[in-house]
């Protein structure tokens, strides 16, 4: 007899490999649970299912875990298109789900309550990275940004935020998912006059994006956001081209002593190495584990495996997170919140081929 | 025969709800039966014009998006100060509009494809399907680019006099797709039989023949392409009020392939083709979830085309057609085509 | 001024990669007439044999290439032994899907086998840019035109210039006339694909190192190369060329000046707006009727 | 030189020659005359490997070309000029001739032999450059002739070579297919213009549906009476 | 010849293809009701006329009208609405439908319904389709190909599909036919049958343009010949004195052509 938790991610297509990190966190928590002699007395079973990186099928899934496998709580399902193609499974079939990667700002603002998401969305971002504005003295600002809602949002979020703070906005370019050749894109972004780029986007396209502009001579502060960039990754694969560039990162693997629960972040990366995977997926896989522990916690909090209970424990928990306190916040309209948490955000550099903090 | 052949499918498909009671099974079922519906459009165009769309998803995506946008409202502004404000109307509304607008942009890309032929249409189709997209992707205020079009009521059928039936079961989308379905292929069967068809016919296969009995190109392939993106847009319609939810993703060229793979492998140019061939490929992923990791479902799936392919080139209808019910006689065996006029074909 | 610059270099450059990604699709689009629906794969594979060869054996990038090259020619022939042949004479679009087919099933493989995550490639090239003026432009990038154009060249003498060539265009515009000619078509079915398959694994294993290596990325390329074979006219290595450029052009200076979100639009609506003034492409063939 | 014995070959459900026994000697001008339909051209397709047969052997200088695919048959000395031109369209003349020679080896005799090829049809020359599917009908026509004449076999067979031909290029062409035989080429032709194909041949050959029903010296199918009445409106 | 009212009348017409020359300064006019043969050597630019004739192609120069209407700019299809069908040189059929399924295609001009009345089966357009199926097994059993008509056109032998081309062209209901090159492929018997035919054609009303290389066909078939030669005409008259004409002659019959 084991508690069900179903686990809805891109496993092929676009995402594989996101959605596959993901997992592996999910994986690493479910293990450390269970080592520990599981919850209620029982083993927890992650159901994992492929979405394909595709929405109907992500609604597919989320149908198949919650009619055919029984599972009481879900995770998912990585992208927000994925995630808001499962939003009315949810209410259909009053299941709740953790949303561990999604930004966009319609997930817990349209009035579901049954998400509880504990990646910030980029108007949480952007109020975390407020502090930091002041000190980095940004005067113009242009953004290369994914043309999707991460980006997208990023790009208006920070925007919005920065008016504020009497900074100005230049260009606002955006690159499709999977472009591979951004020339063009920075060639514009070199002759303009501001001082400063914020780039939103994955780590491959990050990856390209400080090789290309090392070979255009652009020498513009590079800021990126979204806590995906994988700054191991980014060092390995664009080598001196990605020094001094700056990151906002919600996770922060090299310095576990500075994260929140150093003690499991430690574990965390201990049993990461331990399985051979490559170091830089830590900032992705992360929220696979954290999405699970919360999972988890819910559940033993409510006391039995049963989605209506699940939901309202949900909002009762609060556990220790990698990046911050995961204590649910009411979203969206009155009656109806999703739930929300608030992730800590860092400021990191790269230099010399290393991950430094920032201090500020 | 042929008839109560025709009656017993039909029966057989209207009862799956009665006694399949898993809801998983089922919406992949519904989900299915909306890309059948596709498949159905895109056969028309492929397989009796010899036209390949590798666009057809737009048709559509833009059924999708219509029909989504008329029932949600929307306000955008237009160059000149304009702005366009329109307030939700019935799905239903939305419905019928997916089906005018598709059709619509079907007649824009008919009239192209009177200028371009074989691959140069395929291109076409693929350029449109992509700019379309990235309308889609670029046009925020209007589709909330990728943000996606969420919240999109179901389908509501009005019923006069005691007020109207809101699609939300999966029995009764079941029965709707089925009915639109059943629609769409009685539509596409009598086009085809039709003196339109023979037309088709006759210049998928010689077209400058054709035309020099006076067969109007320009008009029998708009026809054709009308009526295919039409169909195309009142599946899509079904898709984004099923799913209630809508994003540039849509137009996905694997989406569009998947209607290919549906349409030939089932065999273009039949009528049943596309249904057998969608039926088949739109749950063998249903199939090999259970039983596989993820990648080598893909594999799988990739192997199983092949292998049909292989087994039945001509595709499953027409190629076991020819082989229990009648071998067509003298079907040529050197490829013909070398012998006449047009000579060397270009790639579909 | 100086960005418009930049934006004509980048374009020169962007050029030919894309020539070079047309070139192997013209031979087995234009001119053996199969959809290769493969050939984003096998531009796939040609960076993962480059990878393979540079970052796990540990050998030497300029090696790696001729390596890339042989097993696209390899694994080509083999799709077409496996896969082609058994279908030959069965309709263009049978053979395009057994192609799809072999796309997902392929695909997926290459996901299996090295993951999602992607993967690039060092090279020994200088990685400080040269700077002319206000433009400049990385070392890897200029190779990789040089290596485009070299290769471009030889496919071009190839197929005009040699008797092999000949046969192939004979082949495939009348197989059975070719065989009266003595062509041993069997023979030429394989090569022409095995040919087209290793420069599509050129293509993968030059751009390889300049972007980064995941099991999608051949999509997007054969999309382009798709694209630029039929702008260039089918079969036609020096429209290839010249659409490869076209659709450069088109795309940087769409994102330049008029918006990045439709960069990829530029050159979709070219594509459009030159099939509808010359509806076989830029240098059609000339046909006849009657 | 070339022996066919009870041949049997057709297409999918047709069969198309029932039974088909000829001979071709050396030096010889052998036609094959026959209705539409007949089987003329199936018996050309068969001999040069296009279509495999299904019962029967052939045998060419004493060896069996049984079933050999049509670059063997062409490496063992026969040529075949197909029916219906089948030039290759999207290939200038010049290229179209020199795929006849395909096999052959020395660029010198080939390039002479191009030349004699011009010189015989001067039209063919005029429009060296041009893309064949672009010529006219009998232009084609000439050119296949041309084509196949590159080859240098020992053994020629023309489906139908006058074809859409005017008048004095159907002499002309005849007289190249009577000089090449005369300088020791073997020649089967298949033509519907077989008053002057009988006239000209050593042997002919009468076919129908699929059979052999008569053969004899050219003159004396000439005089018979069926053969009046069927083939040369007579 | 008496004056019969002109069905075509073809003006100054001129063909180039890039530097080539195929037709220049073409002018002559046919009668309606007649036979007219249009010859000359290979290369002449016979076919191309027909192609300008119907369509195919817009000349450099010159312009074509038929029973009063000018055919510039007027697509393939809108001039075979005017009743002026032509056979193609080389095969036309459409190769994977049996020859009565081609025909059906063929009579496509009679056969037009609206396409409502198709789609809900009306009986308009079933009684028009029965009409179709009649005509086309008369068209079958003229050219005497009633033995083949189950079978796929592509399947027939070179002279058989020559055969569907010309009925296909017959279904078309013509009121004047250009046939180029009809009895290529055919021997001096199954030519005779066919010059019956046209005969028979004619005696129907229907004016016919004939280009044709068999000369004791057209000499005995025509009532007037236009003689091209390198796109001009070189010569016009009736078949005496064009089978007498130096110039003909020497561009084209060959002096061996005495038995025409
Ligand atoms: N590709 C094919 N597929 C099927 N049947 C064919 C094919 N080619 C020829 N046939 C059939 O084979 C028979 C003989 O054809 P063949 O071409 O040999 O005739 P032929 O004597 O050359 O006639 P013609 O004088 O018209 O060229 C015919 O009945 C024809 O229908
Ligand atoms: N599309 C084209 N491009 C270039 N040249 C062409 C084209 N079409 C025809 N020609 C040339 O124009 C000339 C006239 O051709 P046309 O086909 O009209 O000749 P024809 O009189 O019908 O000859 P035939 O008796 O051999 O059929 C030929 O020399 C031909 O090569
Ligand atoms: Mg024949
Ligand atoms: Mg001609």
């Amino acid at each position: 007899q084991t508690i069900k938790i179903g686990v809805n991610e891109p496993l092929t297509g676009a995402f594989a490999a996101s959605g596959t990190y993901v997992v592996n966190g999910a994986k690493i928590a479910a293990d450390e649970i269970n080592a520990k002699g599981g919850i209620l007395g029982k083993k927890i079973e992650l159901v994992i299912e492929d979405n394909k990186s595709n929405p109907t099928e992500a609604a597919a899934v989320a149908e198949k875990l919650i009619t055919s496998d029984k599972v009481p709580v879900l995770m998912g399902a990585w992208g927000s298109s994925l995630t808001l193609a499962v939003m009315p499974k949810l209410i259909e079939y009053e299941t709740p789900m953790v949303v561990e990667t999604s930004s966009s700002g319609k997930i817990t603002t349209t009035g579901n309550p049954f998400i509880f998401r504990i990646s910030p969305p980029s108007a949480v971002e952007a109020a975390a990275f407020k502090g930091i504005v002041d000190k980095l003295a940004l005067k113009k600002v242009d953004f290369l940004v994914i043309n999707n809602d991460w980006g997208r949002g990023t790009a208006e979020d920070f925007s919005k935020m920065m008016k504020d703070k009497g900074i100005s906005i230049g260009l606002v370019e955006t690159m499709d998912q999977g472009a591979q050749d951004m020339s063009a894109q920075l060639s514009k972004i070199k002759s303009s006059d501001s001082e400063t780029v914020i780039v939103t986007t994955a780590v491959d396209q990050l990856t390209l994006i400080f090789k290309q502009a090392a070979a255009l001579g652009l020498k513009k502060r590079i800021i990126t956001t979204g806590g995906s960039q994988n700054p191991d990754q980014i060092i390995a694969q664009a080598g001196a081209a990605a020094n001094g560039t700056m990151h906002l990162t919600t996770f922060l693997p090299w310095f576990p002593d500075k994260t929140p629960n150093p003690e499991a972040t430690n574990y965390f990366i201990t049993e990461w190495k331990k399985r051979g995977f490559e170091f830089a997926g830590c900032t992705e896989s992360f929220r696979g584990y954290d999405g699970i522990r919360t999972a988890a916690a819910a559940i033993e909090k409510a006391g039995k495996a049963e989605p209506a209970a699940i939901k309202a424990a949900l909002w009762d928990i609060n556990i220790k997170g990698l990046n911050g306190d995961v204590v649910f916040r009411k979203s969206g309209p009155e009656g109806k919140e999703s739930g929300q948490s608030q992730p800590n955000v860092y400021l990191i550099e790269i230099n010399d081929g290393k991950v430094e903090m920032k201090t500020l | 025969m042929r008839a109560a052949v025709t009656i017993l499918v039909v029966a057989a498909l209207a009862s799956v709800p009665l006694w399949l009671r898993d809801p998983y099974l089922l919406n992949a079922l519904i989900t299915t039966g909306i890309f059948v519906v596709g498949a159905m459009s895109l056969n028309l165009l492929l397989g009796f014009t010899g036209q390949l769309s590798l666009g057809h998803i737009a048709f559509f995506g833009i059924g999708a998006y219509v029909s989504a946008l008329t029932s949600l409202g929307f306000d955008v502004g237009l160059p000149g100060g304009v702005r366009l404000v329109h307030a939700p109307w019935p799905p239903i509304a939305g419905f019928l509009l997916a089906i005018l607008v598709a059709g619509l942009c079907g007649y824009f890309v008919g009239l192209l494809s009177f200028r371009v032929r074989g691959a140069y249409f395929v291109i076409v189709t693929i350029s449109f399907a992509e700019v379309v997209r990235l309308v889609a992707l670029n046009w925020v205020e209007l589709t909330q680019g990728p943000l996606a079009l969420t919240n999109i009521p179901s389908i509501a059928l009005p019923l006069p006099g005691i007020g109207e039936l809101t699609l939300r079961t999966k029995m009764q989308n079941y029965y709707l797709v089925l009915v639109v379905a059943l629609v769409a292929y009685l539509l596409i069967a009598r086009l085809v039989h039709s003196h339109f068809g023979r037309a088709m016919r006759g210049l998928m296969e010689n077209e400058t023949l054709a035309v020099s009995v006076g067969i109007d190109v320009t008009r029998t392939l708009t026809l054709a392409a009308v009526i295919s993106a039409a169909i195309a847009g009142a599946a899509g319609s079904l898709y984004a009020h099923y799913i209630r939810i809508i994003d540039p993703e849509v137009f996905a060229f694997i989406n569009t392939v998947t209607m290919v793979i549906m349409v030939i492998s089932g065999g273009k140019g039949s009528l049943a083709g596309p249904v057998i061939g969608g039926l088949i490929f739109g749950l063998l992923p249903v199939a090999l979830r259970p039983v596989m990791a993820p990648e080598a479902q893909w594999i799988a799936y990739g192997g199983v085309l092949i292998a049909i392919l292989f087994v039945l080139p001509r595709g499953i209808v027409p190629s076991l057609a020819q082989r229990f019910i009648r071998p067509r006689s003298g079907a040529p065996a050197l490829a013909p085509v070398a012998l006449t006029e047009t000579g060397a074909k270009e790639p579909a | 001024m100086s960005e418009f610059f930049q934006h004509l270099v980048n374009m020169l450059v962007l050029g030919g990669t894309y020539a070079l990604l047309g070139i192997g699709l013209t031979l087995i689009f234009g001119i053996m007439n199969v959809v290769n629906f493969t050939h984003g794969v096998l531009y796939t594979f040609g960076a993962y044999i480059m990878f393979i060869v540079v970052q796990q054996l540990g050998l030497n990038f300029f090696l790696a290439l001729p390596v890339a090259v042989l097993a696209g020619w390899l694994l080509g022939a083999a799709i077409e032994l496996t896969l082609l042949r058994p279908l030959r004479g069965s309709d263009i679009d049978t053979t395009m899907l057994v192609m799809i087919g072999a796309w997902i099933a392929m695909q997926s493989g290459t996901l299996w086998i090295w993951g999602g995550v992607a993967k690039s490639v060092a090279t020994p090239l200088p990685e400080a840019p040269l700077v002319l003026g206000p433009v400049s432009v990385s070392w890897l990038r200029l190779f990789v035109l040089a290596a485009a154009a070299l290769l471009i060249l030889v496919t071009y003498l190839l197929i005009n210039k040699t008797s092999l060539g000949r046969a192939m265009r004979a082949t495939f515009q009348d197989h059975d006339t070719a065989s009266l000619m003595g062509v041993n078509v069997d023979m030429i079915y394989t090569s022409t694909f095995a040919i087209g398959s290793s420069l599509a694994a050129a293509a993968g294993a030059l751009l390889g190192p300049v972007y980064v290596i995941f099991p999608q990325m051949g999509d997007l390329a054969a999309v382009k190369a798709f694209a630029i074979v039929i702008l260039g006219g089918l079969g036609n290595i020096t429209g290839a060329v010249i659409g490869g450029f076209i659709l450069a052009l088109a795309e940087e200076l769409g994102a330049g000046y008029v918006s990045s979100g439709y960069r990829d639009a530029m050159g979709f609506v070219i594509i459009i707006a030159v099939l509808i003034f010359r509806p076989t492409g830029l240098f059609a063939r000339a046909e006849r009727v009657g | 030189m070339l022996e066919i014995r009870d041949m049997v070959c057709g297409y999918g459900g047709v069969t198309a020659l029932r039974g088909i026994s000829l001979d071709v000697k050396a030096g010889q001008l052998v036609a094959l005359i026959g209705a539409n339909g007949a089987g003329k051209s199936t018996t050309l397709r068969a001999i040069s490997g296009l279509v495999p047969p299904r019962a029967g052997r052939m045998r060419f200088e004493g060896i069996d070309i049984t079933g050999a695919r049509p670059p063997r048959v062409l490496a063992s000395g026969i040529a075949h000029c197909p029916e219906g031109r089948r030039v290759f369209p999207h290939m200038s003349v010049e290229e179209n001739l020199d795929m006849g020679a395909y096999l052959r080896r020395g660029s010198g005799e080939i390039s002479a032999d191009r030349d004699r090829i011009y010189a015989e049809f001067p039209r063919l020359a005029e429009r060296r450059r041009q893309a064949a599917g672009t010529l006219s009908g009998g232009e084609q026509q000439m050119l296949a002739i041309g084509r196949a004449l590159m080859s240098r076999p020992r053994l020629i067979m023309f489906d139908e070579p006058s074809l859409g031909l005017a008048p004095n290029i159907v002499e002309r062409t005849f007289a190249i297919i009577r000089g090449i035989r005369d300088a020791g080429t073997t020649v089967l032709l298949v033509e519907q213009n077989a008053f002057d194909a009988l006239e000209m041949c050593d042997h002919a050959y009468l076919l129908e549906n699929g059979r052999i029903v008569l053969s004899g010296a050219g003159s004396e199918l000439i005089e018979n009476e069926h053969v009046r009445k069927a083939y040369l409106g007579g | 010849m008496t004056a019969r009212s002109i069905a075509m009348n073809i003006e100054q017409v001129a063909v180039r293809f890039g530097g080539l020359v195929a037709i220049s300064d073409m002018s002559f006019t046919v009668g309606e009701g007649e036979i007219v043969s249009l010859i000359g050597p290979n290369g002449a630019g016979k076919t191309t006329a027909f192609n300008v004739m119907t369509g195919f192609l817009t000349p450099s120069a010159g312009q074509v009208t038929y029973q009063g209407t000018t055919l510039t700019g007027l697509k393939p299809h809108e001039i075979a609405d005017l009743g002026l069908i032509r056979t193609f040189q080389r095969t036309g059929v459409f190769p994977n439908d049996t020859v009565y399924d081609n025909l059906l295609i063929g009579l496509h001009r009679q056969g037009r319904v609206r396409l409502l009345d198709a789609i809900l089966g009306l009986p308009g357009a079933r009684a028009s389709e029965r009409r179709l199926r009649q005509r086309a097994s008369e068209l079958i059993e003229w050219v005497g190909l009633e033995r083949r008509a189950h079978d796929a056109a592509g399947s027939l032998s070179y002279g058989e599909q020559r055969l569907v081309g010309v009925a296909l062209a017959l279904a078309a209901e013509p009121s004047m036919l250009l046939l180029d090159e009809p009895v290529s492929g055919m021997n001096a018997s199954e030519t005779h049958r066919f010059v019956e035919l046209i005969r028979s054609i004619r005696d129907r009303g229907i004016t016919i343009l004939l280009v044709e290389h068999d000369m004791p066909m057209v000499m005995t078939v025509s009532d007037r010949i236009v003689v091209l030669n390198y796109g001009r005409i070189i010569a016009e008259g009736t078949p005496d004195v064009i089978r007498n004409d130096p110039a003909v002659i020497e561009a084209y019959l060959g002096h061996g052509a005495g038995r025409a």
